[in-house]
């Protein structure tokens, strides 16, 4: 609770901030208010804490991993936005702000305890990225974004309501114990719209995610929104729609894994099979991305369809993988785009001898995603995997394992480009933070992927 | 006030659940049909209302006033996304003079 | 019992009218008709506040902002060039199908709740504020950052450069 | 001196690091230096390993606890047994040399530090591979070693052709991972374990043809296959002789491709238990034997000649195991290691001399100019056809003694593969080293004989080739056989349900003179042809082998070319057109193109247009709601 506050208050500090034209303390502010927020996440580890404001909040276990990690992105996210904002916009502290308050909605989504939290929190994270997709006005991509990400999330806002509505007129109530003893003390004879409702919310979740058919917004936003808010929408929003969608399923849904398993099963391989394979053919860089986030979502959301013990730990460090990487992978784009102007494959021949680090810290990356052992991204699929075979899906996992061979092509398009291409160019200046971000990036994906146990026994 | 009391009495929970079914139903078709980025928005707006009778009927239904408040909700988020929809559409109105939503498609494939 | 049936009859009316009336401002107006008939349908669920503040927000504020920006882009004739009438036809065959999907699989509801509560007081201004101000207290609070993260937004999106960019 | 363990692989990557960080400041000798020491400081804490080591048990040695899930616990822990010991004796060992050879001919190169970097990692994650005490470690080595060589393939990437066989190498590797994976992942299920002195053991309890086990030993095999480039997954290897020699010589002669039969000899007991599997596997391996023989007999390239006897010896490899002769299988491993980096290294230094030559057609009459190269070559020659005493006889008479018994038409094709393997290979020294110089003016003024550091690792495995086999004397010719029993603790189990080699002396001493026999007669035909009657392959034969020979065949007068040397030339060219270019690389060309097409497809889905997103989206929850309400 104290680190929703603290966000909170810190989203207005820093836009008030703006507005006595405070610039050079935006960022450094930023900085020190998450890490007091993620502080005081943390303390509250094991701390056995209660719903709290009569069941509307919980900050578990969950509710603490899932922020801090979130938290730790977002301060990735606001290391590398040192001179991005200004670039493209007068108002900085508007940027800050806004995702700031999406932060705060995220912080929600992960710890809620009641729909209406949950309805409350994914509308403030979903509302600011609406702004802050389009927030290049001048620019056409991003208008565009913007809008295509507004008209299908407002539409996808109507189906999750009518879900939670049709499970409130079942169960008579929003919070999340009370939805889950209605189905435990009905083994039979559930209320029929309380199963319309369950499908509804897996829509409306399914969208946020953007688990396939309901992922055709985030290619174009992704490419469309400017990088750094990419960065932001593919990690942090990413992760925090996970968290809500397994925090609700494992709370008040598991005893119906029955009904809803077989649906998201086919979602789950529709979406891993649509990011992979559309993947392949990309050109553009930033689109590949998006396309690969895709991919990414349905192995996350392999825990969610085998939901038992494993899956909470399964996602969790899955999330912490794929966010760093993804850090990276946008950190070495931005640098890149910044100097040839475009974000093709071609733009990274030659970065192997020009800038040996940013190619090897970006090599690292696409390994991880390749899910390649020794780093952390083979850790969390093998989590994620073993999740899956825990609840005999033998045959999920071998086509997720297909998926994660086609994966492999891709990823190394990149790496090829930089190490197998010449291009005569000159070195790119990396900024400093740049080389923390990416750095700190590098140690978490090997260290996770060496050692796990860090976090591997969370849960 | 005794009148309608009866009233509702009479008419099955069923029905509110139809009705908002439909006019929830109105609206996706309306975002199906139209290119107009505004009545889109509207159609949404339908949506979201189809949404909020049906919290209400079943609120009233079940005896419970926290479906009530959750159309407060429901309310609030209709006003945020109205502002930024209608921001967003400004903006994009002022750099391509129209807001028919074909001529988004810059960003495909 | 009727008045229900006058009055949801009504709202599906004008709800299509909205949706396939070619002039925009039109729709509005349609829209705020809709509306009208929403708030006729809270007072039947005895839910007076919801009424009232239906009336307010949706038909005062929102509607008014629709035809503000409608007008601000001179957008009050059918300039939207229809969809073509396939797509139009296929649009609505989807939406129907949706319908049809939606009330089939509610197929046979449970009866008990067929009839309304005699608590006649919980749609009132006294008992709403008190869940609102008790149970709902964080979520009430949290809708504030969403005002103020949309009041933030909508300004900076819509307000005129002063950079010639 | 076992709980240094450890060491073995760190010091290799500690040399990696050393050299990677600092491939443009420190000077090259140092590099050298530094690579070398790192593998010799392996090489000597895995002999002291292997001279102490009496255990009959494996040895585990715990690191610390890599992953934990659940039930499943998954240490970083390797595993030290004799198999393991043998494995690390051959990569650090033979590796020690070619890093010696490596720093003499790679000298002129400019990415000599990216080189020795790349090569020590190398021998990190093959060490991984061996040592690792279950399969998920084994999986890091895997992958590892696939990566190594896939950035060795394109070490020289600014030749396109040598980056697309990087590819090729890549996605060969992968078909190859799925398997393997997959079989982990059932392993894992199965067995609950990952870690081979659990699953082992459960294992050996479990009936023989078990459907499970017959699943989970045909993937691992599938991963096999990729790996040690067997039918159908060969034809990367040929192609990855774009790396520089050293390269080929340790990744695709000495180790890296030997993994697969690591592996499958790692778990024997399973494969012991899936007689349907052992069939697949012997059928393949002789398949593949006969049909890269085949095609090494017309190569021109010196390295493609090699390459594809590599791929021809590791069918011998996996026909071994197939038949259930396990040691023999990993004796063959050890005894080609020595003679088939010893041929690769002599051919570098043939290719050295030549300034970069590699065809065979523009050398000949080396052999007063390279004199030392000329004899350890001619050494390892004579090893990989098998003539006594010299190492690969002993270690394929031992896997066609086993497969005379288990199958005689399998043992006449084995035969026929081992006469043409040293019909080719004499071939390939005929060319190179008798007759006359056909180069130019400018190699032969050029020709000279490498340096020490180059030659003294010749020497070193010319040794080891004519020693070798002596590990594996068999009882017929008064031996006892010492690998076989060394190995014995490992293979125990398997060895209770296979049946041991059974022929009585008579029918041993009948085969070894047959196959010798054999062996001398291919000899003296490519002496007649390639150094009598001077006879160099020429550009237009080889390009319409199939067509020439319907034409010739009308001429009586050339029976024997008819009968005998056109029918051979056109097979192997048939195998390599056919099955090599069009067959296997047309297939997985296919599935690329099937896939990017599929990609092409999908991606028109991404109209960009809102409205066909909305109306996707809406059927999909109608189809989502009737999946959910109606079918099911």
């Amino acid at each position: 609770m104290s680190t929703l506050i603290v966000i909170s208050i810190l989203a207005i500090v820093v836009l008030y901030l703006g507005l006595f034209k405070a610039k050079q303390a935006l960022l450094p502010i930023s900085v020190l208010g998450l890490v007091a927020a993620l502080a005081l996440a943390i303390m509250e580890w094991n701390s056995n804490a209660a719903p709290i404001f009569s069941g509307m909040m919980h900050f578990d276990n969950f509710a603490v991993a899932f922020s801090s990690i979130c938290i730790i992105t977002t301060i990735l996210v606001f290391l590398l936005s040192k001179n991005y904002f200004e670039k493209i916009s007068d108002n900085v502290a508007e940027y800050y702000t806004l995702i700031l308050f999406a932060l705060s909605g995220i912080i929600v989504m992960v710890s809620y305890h009641n729909l209406s939290m949950l309805f409350v929190g994914l509308e403030i994270m979903s509302v600011s990225l609406y702004i802050l997709a389009g927030i290049k006005r001048k620019d056409f991509a991003s208008n565009e974004a913007a809008l295509k990400y507004f008209l299908m999330g407002a539409f996808s806002t109507g189906f999750l309501l009518f879900g939670i509505a049709l499970i409130y007129g079942a169960s008579k109530s929003f919070d999340l114990a009370v939805i889950a003893q209605y189905v435990i003390d009905r083994p039979t004879g559930i209320d029929p719209i309380f199963y319309v409702g369950l499908v509804l919310m897996i829509v409306g979740l399914c969208f946020k995610v953007g688990a396939a058919p309901f992922h055709f917004w985030t290619p174009d936003v992704y490419e469309g929104a400017p990088t750094l808010i990419t960065a932001f929408m593919s990690t942090v929003v990413k992760i925090a729609g996970f968290a809500a969608f397994l925090r609700l399923f494992s709370i008040c849904f598991a005893p119906l894994q029955d009904f809803w398993m077989p649906t998201l099963l086919v979602i789950t391989i529709l979406t891993l099979f649509v990011g992979n394979i559309t993947a392949l053919y990309q050109t553009n860089f930033k689109r590949m991305l998006a396309f690969s986030s895709i991919s990414h979502a349905g192995y996350m959301l392999f825990a969610i369809v085998a939901l038992g013990a494993a899956s909470t730990n399964a996602i969790f460090i899955y999330a912490a993988a794929y966010a760093v990487s993804s850090i990276t992978a946008f950190a070495v784009l931005m640098l890149v785009k910044a100097k040839t102007g475009s974000e093709n494959f071609e733009d990274f021949n030659g970065l192997a001898k020009s800038n040996p680090f940013l190619a090897f810290a970006l090599t690292v990356a696409m390994l991880s995603f390749a899910g390649i052992p020794l780093t952390a991204g083979f850790i969390g699929k093998f989590f994620v995997f073993n999740a899956a075979l825990a609840q005999y899906h033998t045959w999920l996992v071998a086509i997720a394992v297909v998926n994660a061979i086609i994966g492999v092509f891709y990823y190394f398009k990149v790496i090829v480009a930089m190490y197998f291409k010449d291009n005569q160019t000159k070195q790119i200046a990396t900024p400093a933070y740049f080389n923390f971000v990416l750095g700190v990036s590098l140690i978490i994906t090997l260290v996770l992927g060496i050692y796990p146990s860090f976090i591997t026994n969370l849960f | 006030m005794e009148n309608i009391t009866s009233t509702i009495q009479a008419v099955p929970l069923n029905h509110y659940i139809l009705l908002s079914a439909i006019i929830f139903t109105i609206g996706v078709i309306g975002v199906l049909v139209r290119r107009n980025a505004i009545i889109i928005f509207m159609s949404v707006e339908l949506m979201l209302n189809a949404v909020n009778l049906l919290l209400a009927a079943f609120s009233s239904y079940s005896g419970d006033a926290s479906g009530q408040v959750f159309v407060f909700f429901i309310m609030a988020l209709a006003a945020a996304e109205v502002a930024v929809g209608l921001a967003i559409i400004v903006m994009v109105y002022r750099n391509t003079s129209s807001i028919d939503i074909n001529i988004l498609n810059r960003l495909k494939w | 019992m009727s008045l229900f049936y006058v009055v949801a009859f009504l709202s599906i009316i004008f709800a299509l009218l909205v949706i396939f009336t070619k002039n925009p401002v039109h729709s509005v107006l349609y829209l705020i008709a809709t509306f009208f008939t929403f708030t006729i349908h809270y007072i039947i669920l005895n839910a007076q506040f919801l009424a009232v503040v239906n009336f307010i927000v949706y038909m005062g504020a929102i509607m008014v902002l629709f035809l503000f920006v409608l007008m601000l882009m001179n957008l009050n004739t059918d300039t939207e060039p229809m969809k073509s009438t396939l797509l139009k036809v296929v649009g609505a065959i989807a939406g129907g199908c949706l319908l049809v999907t939606l009330v089939g699989s509610m197929k046979t509801l449970s009866s008990a709740s067929t009839t309304a509560m005699d608590n006649t007081g919980i749609g009132l201004v006294e008992n709403l504020g008190k869940v609102l101000f008790s149970d709902f207290l964080l979520p009430f609070e949290l809708s504030s950052i969403l005002l103020l993260a949309a009041m933030v937004g909508a300004v900076l999106l819509a307000k005129k450069d002063n950079k010639t960019a | 001196m076992i709980d240094l363990v450890w060491l073995i692989p760190l010091l290799p990557f500690i040399g990696f690091l050393i050299n990677g960080l600092g491939r443009n400041v420190l000077p090259k000798p140092l590099i050298g230096t530094i690579a070398s020491l790192a593998v010799i400081g392996s090489f000597a804490i895995s002999l002291s390993i292997f001279l102490t080591f009496d255990a009959a048990q494996p040895q585990v040695i715990h690191l610390f606890d890599w992953i934990n899930v659940g039930s499943l616990s998954i240490p970083f822990a390797f595993q030290i047994d004799q198999l393991s010991i043998m494995m690390l004796l051959i990569i650090t060992g033979i590796g020690s040399l070619i890093h010696i050879y490596s720093a003499g001919y790679m000298s002129h190169d400019t990415g000599f530090g990216k080189f020795f970097a790349y090569l020590n990692l190398f021998v990190f994650f093959m060490l991984l591979l061996v040592m690792g005490s279950n399969y998920v470690i084994m999986f890091i080595g895997w992958e590892g070693v696939g990566l190594c060589s896939y950035l060795l393939i394109g070490f020289w990437y600014s030749n396109g052709a040598y980056a697309d066989a990087a590819k090729k190498a890549f996605i060969m590797n992968r078909i190859g991972d799925l398997g393997f994976l997959l079989g982990v992942f059932l392993i894992i299920s199965t067995f609950g374990s990952v870690s081979f002195t659990e699953i082992f053991p459960k294992a050996a309890g479990m009936v023989s043809g078990d459907a499970t086990l017959i699943l989970i030993t045909i993937l691992l095999f599938i991963g096999a296959t990729g790996k040690s480039a067997q039918l159908p997954l060969f034809t990367w290897l040929p192609d990855a002789m774009a790396g520089p020699t050293p390269v080929s010589a340790l990744i695709h002669a000495a180790t890296m491709v030997t993994a697969g039969i690591y592996m499958i000899a790692r778990s024997n007991i399973l494969f012991a238990l899936s007689p349907v599997t052992l069939d697949i596997i012997a059928v393949i391996g002789l398949l593949t034997a006969v049909v890269a023989a085949f095609i090494a007999l017309t190569q021109t390239d010196i390295k493609k000649v090699l390459a594809y006897s590599t791929v021809s010896q590791l069918g011998y490899m996996f026909l071994g195991l197939g038949v259930g002769a396990f040691t023999g299988a990993f004796f063959h491993v050890l005894t080609h290691a020595f003679f088939k980096a010893l041929l690769f290294l002599g051919a570098g230094s043939v290719i050295h001399a030549m300034s970069n030559e590699q065809d065979m057609r523009n050398m000949g009459g080396l052999r007063k100019k390279l004199p030392i190269t000329f004899l350890t070559m001619l050494i390892g020659t004579i090893a990989i056809a098998g003539l006594p005493p010299f190492a690969g006889f002993f270690s394929k008479d031992e896997i066609l003694a086993h497969v005379y018994e288990h199958n005689k038409l399998l043992w006449i094709i084995g035969l026929f593969g081992a006469f043409l393997t040293a019909a080719y290979m004499f071939r390939m020294m005929f060319l190179t080293f008798w007759g006359n110089f056909r180069g130019t003016e400018d190699q032969k003024h050029h020709l000279h004989e490498s340096p020490v550091s180059m030659t003294f690792p010749l020497i070193v495995l010319a040794i080891l080739s004519i020693v070798g086999g002596f590990m594996g004397v068999p009882h017929a010719l008064g031996g006892h056989h010492w690998l076989n029993e060394y190995l014995s603790p490992v293979l125990a189990a398997t060895n209770n349900i296979l049946p041991a080699l059974s022929l009585d002396h008579a029918t041993e001493y009948m085969l070894m003179g047959i196959s010798v026999g054999g062996v001398i007669i291919s000899i003296i035909i490519a002496y007649v042809k390639y150094v009598s009657k001077g006879y160099v392959p020429k550009e237009e034969e080889l390009q319409s082998g199939i067509s020439k020979l319907s034409y010739n065949k009308l001429y009586l007068d050339e029976l024997y070319t008819a009968i005998i040397q056109k029918p051979l030339d056109a097979l192997s060219a048939f195998f390599f057109k056919v099955v090599d270019k069009s067959g296997i690389d047309g297939l997985v060309n296919g599935l690329g193109k099937v896939s990017i097409e599929a990609s092409k497809t999908l991606r028109l889905l991404q109209t960009g247009n809102v409205g066909f997103y909305i109306f996707a989206m809406v059927i999909g929850i109608v189809a989502v709601l009737v999946y959910s309400f109606i079918i099911i």
